[in-house]
């Protein structure tokens, strides 16, 4: 069979965005506070560059991946979200690839860009399965390189799943949906 | 036939002071310079084929996907005969994108405009209120179509240009005996697995043309982590002794089209404990099947390819070059720890936004004939390597734009880019391709193969 | 009379910007949570093009309105917000005739932008009138269009009235402080 | 008089390839070259009048705003004498702006760089301590006020020129005829209700400019929502064969300023079903009273306007056009379901940002006889339909910036706009006004007359 | 001695950024929710400029700085942060001095930015000296001035330490860590 | 000696219409206008000496500092044989560059594209795999090493040109009297604080240019604030008549350097009451230490300069002023009312970014041999007075870029910056340095030394 992401036909769950479950965590509940609280660690550990402490909040079996946008209209207009290809389409075992690379000879991040990453707009809910919880975040990120004045950023939404695991919470999927046709930012060498 | 007027600058500056043929030397000033850029769009992207994408992306008819030639938009659409077309999309009443989709299905094109519409060949359909005639008196409704490219496909890759005359085998040239074995190796072929990645740099195209032009050599260093990652032979320690990689054949035809052959017997420490000596090309190709080939369509490559070909596929395959301008291929090995599908198929074009702006495309591609799990596992393989975050060319991506700032100096510009390590053709005993040989270690005559074509080029008037 | 928005003399309310209200619902309180939620709610509504879902927070008697500001010096340097002049200026009924429209031939948003609104600093006070709540929130908006790499964007503070309506809480005023003077957005054709 | 000296480009472009007479063609080209563009701020900008404000802004003596005049910055105030100066924002010192606010008042305006002072007429007071006289000895005081433009009021709409010599009667012409029906038919005009809106659209000027010259035709297509809304004639589907207010009277002058007038009757629906026949020109009014004219101030109409201008107003008003360069005119009919006052007051100007940049400028008004509630119901429905939120203009900031795109394209630009449905001038009987008069469906005869006064004045070096 | 930053030896403490203290206070406790409604009304008095308000929110001991940021490679390559330079190095009075000036002919802010503070990812934990706590939180500035419709804007992150003092709380170090090395904004005339 | 072939812009402007030496004005345009820009690149940035730093910033062998000599980035490093040498951070191989930090310690730069490696001081040590020789065969290893500037130090500042002849001495001229007396008075000289604040302002790199020309007037009006904050002589509502700071003696010299000499005793209102009438240099100094020198370190400045020079030092120092063409000096007194170490010693150059960009680097400085908590004092003064949130600076870096703005207009460009309050050169009595003296008020000679200097350049094909 033939991917064909020209037609309206195809990808039905291309306009899937957003939270998904219905069995809302309640803003300021102990469940939500803590798994806001989590998002703010893993964001400083990421800005920190502390890869090991963040490679500490995922689940051996993640799934990370971030679809493409596709700019449609008529009909179509809000079937944007392209899955049959990525700009991240990673699991654990690529992940850890990754942060060893930037232990080492990472030329793309050394050196390193100054990053900053603005979470807002924090929705949770349940997932079917228990303990874990669907985690919808909007993530802003301003990305400065070298000595240039002007940055570079991307906006995404970014919906989880995080899993309770003996007392903490530990991110099982990872899906960025960037705000983006064509990226604006030069690659994808820091994590979203 | 041109003929050759040559090149000068408003401040006097010639195309020999820019790309000095002698030293093999081009000022970085190229990299930087508007009027230049203006000349290229009309010397080089109007004049050559640019490919835009593969026709596995508009099955059907009606399909259609929009794409830049150069800073000019275009629709690539399937028409209703079931013929691929390729036509600008510029509204020829007042300059309006016809189409506002970057893909999508339509029997017609309707400029929202003022409502002129089109069919997917491109052929002008009519104004609203036929009876008043807004298409005006000057021009027949067959002369207001949408301004058309000639259009080739080849191994299911959409080709297009601008040029009347440029023939497509001509383009080619001796690069087809190679690429094929790259594009049109099995029944069905390739297989574009979703829209393109797109993202813009801040450098001039040519940076990374230039190293489209097979820079082998850059891998060493720039891509160091490749060694440390140990998929490749040698280890960061041993890299510089070692050089993984390095050897092989490259090539390259006066179009400035280039490859790099690779033993990969030799690339990857993998095999380093198999011998290939003195087994059969199927017994090769089952040891090591080309990326994104499964075993049982070793026979299709047979069936697909001159015996000549699969030999060269089963033993020193071309596995990364570029096509001028601005294309690079990868269709790389790269095992997997895993046991996953290996290997990735990806092609890269590098679209001009200016003289100080480049827009990276990045398509990924299967063989269309592959099991859903390889190419599955075909595309992960791909964005790991390639592309928006791939572990690879992440560095390339951040190194062009700090080439980019270097050219803006005014003692900078005046430096140059030197190709001055030249191996010279030489022919390997029983190699059967053509083009311009070089085998050994990995220099600059690939490279300045296409710095070459880009002047034969811009020399002309 | 003529408006004269050139001198000092007109316009007193022309400072006024932030919280009124001094009985402040405090940060963390069920009221505050409940709020702060809702507007999660609405900007996801709005950023996944879910129009009818967002109508549904609007009150009958809604007042929604985007004021200019004028770029002024020396005495009435604070004095910037115009109220004599404004980028929006609706009621229930030009809404739906705005969401009504982008359900049909809306180029300025067909193809749609992508858009992600991010929600901070929310301050809440209650209103004279009970169940009534001042919210006022800041807005940081990018918008992607085509397969332009560049966004455009605008910063705002919003200065709500909800209200509480069995069990759950609707706009019933919206006022738009946009910071800028001469916008760099090419139009408002998404809501604030 | 000037000579005509034409105009080329320094690759050997003449204005003739650009704009094709013959043809009636005008090559993309034209929207992104910044040798043109510098050539419009002196030859278009620089010679004939534009359109600052208004003069209700700044009713008391001090009262200025800061507007530009191309990408010159200046202010417009209301000195002590009571007269309207315009006078270039630049110190005459060192460059600075002497006034930093959009608005204010002020009795001298002090650059705060090393305090030179100007009074409210751009006359030089002079610098801090007088007696080391910091303003030097080669110029008199009278020499360093303030660079002045020229000034004229119409209807208390602020125009100013850097023009010696062009008198605003022959900037008017022909024109002047219909544009008094909209800005000088009450007794105390017009007033502006509020600061302007103001943003930037990244499109070069003449995008919105060849627009203003009373594009009609773009409404079926491009603002196909107003039928969908149901305000007009029509609905989605029927558009294209009723063709709400597609019919009337179009008008052009030499100068370039043009208007379409509609017979309101036909425009809107609601009306439908009253005939105006045999009505005298009161009752006409009085069933369908100028957008923001309530029935108690028809008596003025008939006060301020001739018999013939009174009556075309009754019959088939001026409704939209625009004024050469960058003037578009809003005067429209736009009913409300909800009983409240009907129509919008709004001039737009197009404010050149660069060859790529334009600011949109929105000016909303209402008749200053008008009752409060009248002024509020006038500026919400130009809120409503223009400017930065208006239902109607977003789809043309959104489509502008589009065309701009495609003039980058080396092929694209090589495309051209066409005007070549050419209705050509018809006097209809009984028609009183002057200029060129194109009766029936609206057509491209406007706009082409807006290209040829852009023709006329980049012709003359 | 000479300052020598260049080298890796120096500034030891040229790596620490992010939340130091272990001892946390958890997001939604009290504490933390009374001290992000400050960091809100803080925001809130810097952008509608009431400076006086927020001169109440400073102790008498204040420091309040701002070092640079320098691009480092290799080993040295997180230690970017410089604290022998700074874009900010102020006391309370000298803070004094400069709300003072804004209130007279600074023309650098007279006619006044239009200001926007986007506070988010406020982590919070306690100080070994009792009543005080360390607070760190990611700052967004949009900055318009003028009728330019292009902003200036930085990011940073701020690490505070707020003490409690009768009943409120006051902000007893700041120190403000830009992102880039060469800054995009013309000059800091505004508090961040 | 180069013949002086003048100057002519493609559109036929000269030097002279931009440069009105009779009437001491220049044309706005001078501050827009690119293709003048690429000539300043090539006759002022590439031929004079330009400020790159202070060698205390690498005291160690490998230290290493980026800073760019106008669009040219350069690596300032100190190398083995402790010497300072200054390189362009360009690869000789394909333009990348050869370090990405801004500062650190390396005893060799490996170019991470392809592996090229330099020693600390440019010399080229070779590409990875040595016996393939990819470094080419057409140029020998010493041919490939970075490209040079000729440096020199003076007080430990470090200057760096690309021209080959120009000696430093020649550059500084009868400036050194004066430079002498705040770079050179104590043993052991300047330390630099830290690294430099750098920003970027969106204005041409002139406009804060000519105001380092030692403008004093600006003070009054554009710095009110430092009076109202009281520092100095003079209230909010005195300043016009008191003019604190406006009278002592302004010095410029051929090449453009300039100096304002201020009584101390008569700037700050602190030391209204104390007369230095009488008082011998020793008991002058002790009464008022130059900023940053504490009392026990008076003897090294009899030690270390001329009688003369500490005479002048003690009376009326130089406090502000410029070298050409983009260093601002303020090494100013700015007494503390808590007793802090008074004053700052803080240098700036403004590096083009391009015609409409400049970057801002902020030096800031102590004696080195001054104690630590001094060392501390003055570096918070020198922040709160200059550069990213100086009190001082702010207002200037708010005030250039709508001078730039104004450069955009085609009338606005036409305007002139003034300097026509001149006063001439005059010596007064007992004074020792060289170079023109101009006593009294603070004029304009200074700043139109600046652009007599630039005038000179320019004009030099
Ligand atoms: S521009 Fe396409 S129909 Fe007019
Ligand atoms: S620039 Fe206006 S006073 Fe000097
Ligand atoms: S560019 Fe530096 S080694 Fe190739
Ligand atoms: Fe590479
Ligand atoms: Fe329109
Ligand atoms: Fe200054």
């Amino acid at each position: 069979m033939t991917v064909n992401y020209a037609t309206a036909a195809i990808d039905k769950t291309s306009v899937m965005r957003g939270l998904v479950s219905t069995q809302r965590v309640p803003l300021g509940s102990e469940v939500y506070n803590r798994l806001l609280e989590t998002l703010y660690d893993e964001a400083a550990a990421l800005d920190e560059r502390r890869f090991d402490d963040w490679v500490a909040y995922l689940e051996q079996d993640l799934v990370y991946t971030a679809p493409l946008r596709l700019t449609r209209n008529g009909p179509n207009k809000d079937r944007d979200v392209v899955r049959t290809m990525k700009h991240f389409d990673e699991n654990y075992a690529s992940i850890l690839m990754r942060t060893g690379r930037l232990s080492k000879s990472a030329w793309a991040e050394d050196p390193p860009s100054r990053t900053r990453r603005f979470v807002t707009n924090v929705r949770i809910a349940q997932c079917d399965t228990a303990g874990e919880y669907e985690v919808v975040s909007y993530l802003y990120v301003e990305r400065s390189r070298f000595d240039n004045p002007d940055n570079e950023s991307i906006t995404a939404e970014r919906r989880d799943v995080w899993r309770r695991v003996d007392g903490a919470y530990k991110l099982a999927v990872r899906e960025i949906i960037v705000d983006q046709s064509t990226l604006g930012m030069s690659n994808f060498a820091i994590f979203l | 036939m041109l003929h050759k007027a040559g090149l000068t600058l408003s401040d006097g500056t010639t195309l020999d002071d820019l790309i000095n043929r002698d030293m093999n030397e081009v000022s970085l000033r190229v990299m930087n310079d508007k009027e230049l850029y203006e000349l290229e769009m009309e010397r080089v992207f109007a004049r050559t084929w640019l490919l835009l994408g593969h026709e596995s992306e508009i099955p059907k008819p009606g399909d259609y996907v929009m794409r830049d030639m150069a800073e000019d938009n275009v629709i690539v659409s399937r028409a209703r005969d079931g013929e691929v077309h390729v036509m600008l999309n510029v509204c020829p009443h007042r300059g309006m994108k016809v189409c506002t989709a970057e893909a999508g299905n339509a029997a017609a094109h309707r400029c929202i405009y003022h409502g002129w519409a089109f069919r997917s060949d491109g052929s002008f359909i009519g104004a609203p209120i036929e009876k008043e005639q807004m298409h005006g008196n000057k021009h027949s409704k067959d002369e207001l179509g949408l301004k058309k490219a000639r259009v080739h496909l080849y191994g299911g890759l959409i080709f297009a240009t601008w040029s009347k005359d440029l023939s497509f085998e001509d383009y080619l040239g001796d690069a087809k005996f190679y690429l094929d074995q790259l594009f049109c190796r099995t029944d069905n072929g390739l297989e574009m697995l979703g829209p393109p990645q797109r993202f813009v740099l801040p450098c001039n195209w040519k940076i990374p043309g230039e190293q489209s032009g097979s820079d082998g050599f850059h891998t060493l260093t720039l891509h160091r982590s490749l060694m440390e990652g140990g998929i490749m032979g040698g280890t960061a320690e041993s890299i510089y002794d070692t050089a993984p990689g390095m050897y092989g054949v490259d090539i390259s035809v006066p179009q400035g089209h280039t490859l790099r052959c690779l033993e990969a017997a030799q690339t990857f420490k993998m095999f380093a404990d198999i011998s290939f000596e003195g087994k059969t090309t199927e017994e090769r190709l089952n040891l090591l099947t080309p990326p994104g080939v499964t075993k049982d369509m070793i026979p299709q490559l047979f069936k697909n390819l001159s015996e000549a070909q699969v030999n060269q596929l089963a033993t020193i395959p071309p596995q990364v070059g570029g096509m001028f301008p601005n294309i690079l291929i990868a269709f790389i090995f790269a095992p997997r720890m895993d046991g996953g599908a290996s290997g990735a198929l990806s092609l890269h074009t590098y679209v001009p936004r200016g003289p100080d702006k480049v827009e990276f495309i990045n398509f990924i591609f299967a063989e269309k004939d592959a099991p859903e799990d390889v190419k599955r596992d075909m595309l992960q393989n791909a964005i790991w390597s390639t592309g928006t975050s791939g572990t690879i060319e992440q560095d390339d991506a951040d190194t062009w734009p700090q080439i980019m700032r270097n050219s803006r100096g005014h003692m900078s510009k005046t430096m140059t880019l030197k190709y001055q390590a030249l191996h010279g053709h030489e022919r390997p005993e029983g190699w059967v391709g053509g083009g311009d040989l070089y085998p050994g270690f990995t220099k600059d005559d690939t490279q300045w193969a296409w710095w070459s074509a880009y002047y034969d080029l811009m020399a002309e008037a």
